[in-house]
């Protein structure tokens, strides 16, 4: 029997330490696992590093784990929303360090650390301020940069549908950065709306295998940032 | 170049129906957020183009009406959209392997400056206290087959965007194939600017004096 | 309108030019595009190089294409096959030239190549004499070999169902190479046996979408290498 | 070396038997094609392994009964395998990820040699009229948490296949950790060889013999 069920998303984040690594899947509100956030944020560890390609809005989710002051760097390509001000703040300030990576870099980056590929080269950002500090290489006439595979501690995801191997399906544009950083992080941890049982789901059109799943749980009704934001709430 | 006569160029939907002239049925085509995504306004007749929008989605439709959007089927932009017939979502890692690997056909993007030598700068003004942000920008103009912008000729204040070399932090070296302005429509060549196209109205030498870099006529 | 059907095989392949490279979908007969193959023997271009994790079995499909002596080097993993004499004898004569590429690598290699990455770098075959020739790189203690992106002029794939934009769904472990295979080359030519309109298949389970297909085939009832060996069919 | 007692070690079966009681539950493991596959037939009471096929499966079961094989079913070796339930198909690039990634906690291979090193060579003689043929050898010994190998401890003509440095082409260097063989369970230890556990009725003195390299007695 191999069941990767938790009862609770405080249970599935429990043992996440200060100090650890943590890619957070969503762009946007889409695909963002706030359930598992707000379980960390309750839980809480700090000095974080946050791989995420945005750094949250208004003051739920992810903006406010960093508001908490529990981010101490961020790895992200677009830190920058509208009706947020949480992470611009912490960064003049000082606080959180952030490393930009180019969006489609940061995926790949992601990618090579789960499939084993310690570094790869690529055209992206050539020529600009990304470019300084990286190691430049010409192929066939045109040049090149070094980037390094990224991994991490944890992965906090959001499905749709889960089952007990840890199977998982997304919704629509939610999918985004969830299935490479499920195969990039130590612990993956996968918050779903259903959770079902091997074999509901059909082997063709599974998006991440279960073995890149380490803990499932069921949120069967997931709130969306830009609801709790057109709310008011500041979480906690 | 601060002459103050009144110019009437073309309208941000003029210069998305001319742009949209130029793209051949059957393009794969990734549309930068604000003026360039108003080109899916304007296909012409007969044409189907497919677009691209890299956080996961080929075959993106129009907005849905006010109220039905779902808030995990949204652009790049972060506006909500829908899927049309033939859509097919993927991840980040296969949705930049399309870009990086040249599958695209055309990315239009919006622009700070953009040099005579292609160089593109769109995305920060390079301030001390500004937050970088760079999302897609950088991708997309490395790894697109063509890349169109489509800009205002100037500047709020009145400066040039089109110059010799752009004093902005760049998004991409040598990456610009044509602008699109309100002005005119310029290629980026070998040898500097040309102008291809002039806004009716428009002449030569009003568009020179708003270039910042010397502007070459059309190939007669 | 787009629409990438086209009525044959023959057609599909019609403008294939001596001296191509061709990547070939299949592990076993798994996967193998047969109908393809054979309109490409029929088409009668030569000098071929193939880029396919075998070497075909029997006298039929790759084995065929092979013994006519139209491929001059194959870029492949596992060349043998238990019932197949056809390569072994072209390689051993001189004839077909032989990259072998350690599996995974291969699959990467071809990935890399669609996703724009020109080369990367990866510790299998270290110590091993296929890490002869190739520059070894030390990552976090550990070494590495540098391999570079493979892309081709052509991809022969098999799917099971396609839609009229190029969008293609597969069976089971026939999937093997071809989502890879048909991001890598310039052409991409499907087979599948149900060829529908764009719409009809759910667009949360497309495997290969449509940017990278290029023309679309029905065969609406594929050839199996094993039925055509137990008939005892040499194709042509 | 070559003493020609007729020794009775385990067979086949109990070697895979034997190796199955080593896996914990939950395991994902990949079965390397001949030998390696009886393992499936001995899962303990109370365990589930998840067997991955590099063909791109992820919960591939068991044979199917005679003739209701389906030809795009494959396994590594080419032989029909049905899918479990909780099964996911993928491509090659995501399977070697699986593979190149460290996810599976455990491969099974044959092996021609094994080194005191732990080097494994099991792909090619290396003969000069050979067809060289490597399949997925390499990346599962190279990417793979555990490697465990599963051998007649000596070859058909008797000479031993654990010893002091291979001399056929090697698949991996240092990447053995356990080996079962007829007639023992074999650590590779920084120290070198060291049996774990002896085949009832073989002592120590006689696999020492049939091996190319010195033996270290089980830790006491």
């Amino acid at each position: 029997m191999i069941d990767k069920r938790l009862p609770s998303a405080a249970e599935a984040v429990a043992d996440i330490a200060d100090g650890s690594s943590i890619m957070i899947g969503g762009f946007g509100e889409a695909g963002s696992p706030i359930e598992l956030i707000h379980a960390l944020i309750d839980q809480g560890a700090s000095d974080l590093t946050v791989i995420s390609n945005n750094t949250g809005s208004g003051q739920v989710g992810l903006a406010a784990l960093l508001k908490e002051r529990r981010v101490t760097k961020v790895i992200c390509s677009f830190p920058k929303t509208l009706n947020s001000t949480v992470f611009p703040e912490l960064y003049r300030e000082g606080f959180t360090e952030l490393e930009l990576v180019p969006q489609g870099t940061l995926a790949e980056r992601i990618r090579a650390g789960g499939a084993g590929v310690p570094a790869f080269y690529t055209p992206t950002a050539v020529g600009t301020p990304l470019a300084e500090g990286k190691e430049p290489r010409e192929f066939n006439g045109r040049e090149y940069l070094l980037e390094y595979g990224l991994t991490a501690d944890y992965a906090l995801i959001k499905g749709t549908v889960a089952d007990a191997h840890g199977n998982v399906l997304y919704n629509k544009t939610a999918r985004n950065f969830a299935p490479v950083m499920a195969t990039a992080a130590e612990i993956t941890i996968v918050q779903a709306a259903r959770v079902i049982e091997p074999g509901d789901i059909d082997p063709e059109t599974i998006v991440t295998p279960g073995i890149f799943v380490d803990r499932v749980v069921q949120i069967a009704e997931p709130v969306h940032e830009s609801e709790l934001i057109a709310e008011g709430v500041s979480y906690p | 170049m601060s002459e103050s006569t009144q110019i009437k160029g073309w309208s941000r939907e003029e210069m998305a129906q001319r742009l949209a002239q130029d793209i051949p049925n059957g393009s794969y085509v990734n549309l930068g957020i604000g003026i360039p995504e108003l080109v899916a306004r304007f296909v012409p007749k007969g044409r189907t183009f497919i677009y691209h929008t890299e956080n996961g989605l080929l075959g993106m439709g129009p907005s849905p009406a006010e109220g039905e959007g779902d808030p995990e089927l949204i652009n790049a932009g972060k506006r909500h959209v829908t899927a049309n017939a033939g859509a097919a979502y993927f991840h980040h890692a296969d949705s930049f392997a399309m870009i990086r690997g040249g599958h695209l056909d055309l990315s239009v993007l919006g622009a700070m400056q953009i040099s005579q030598t292609g160089d593109l700068a769109n995305w920060s003004t390079g301030k001390p206290d500004a937050i970088p942000a760079v999302g897609g920008a950088m991708d997309l103009v490395a790894g697109v087959k063509q890349v169109f912008v489509m800009t205002q000729h100037c500047t709020k204040t009145g400066d040039p965007k089109l110059v010799e070399a752009c004093t902005y932090p760049l998004t991409g070296r040598g990456v610009v194939d044509r602008i699109y302005s309100d002005l005119a429509v310029i290629d980026v060549t070998p040898d500097g600017f040309r102008v291809t196209e002039l806004c009716p109205g428009v002449d030569f030498k009003t568009v020179q004096e708003r270039t910042g870099a010397p502007l070459l006529p059309a190939n007669e």
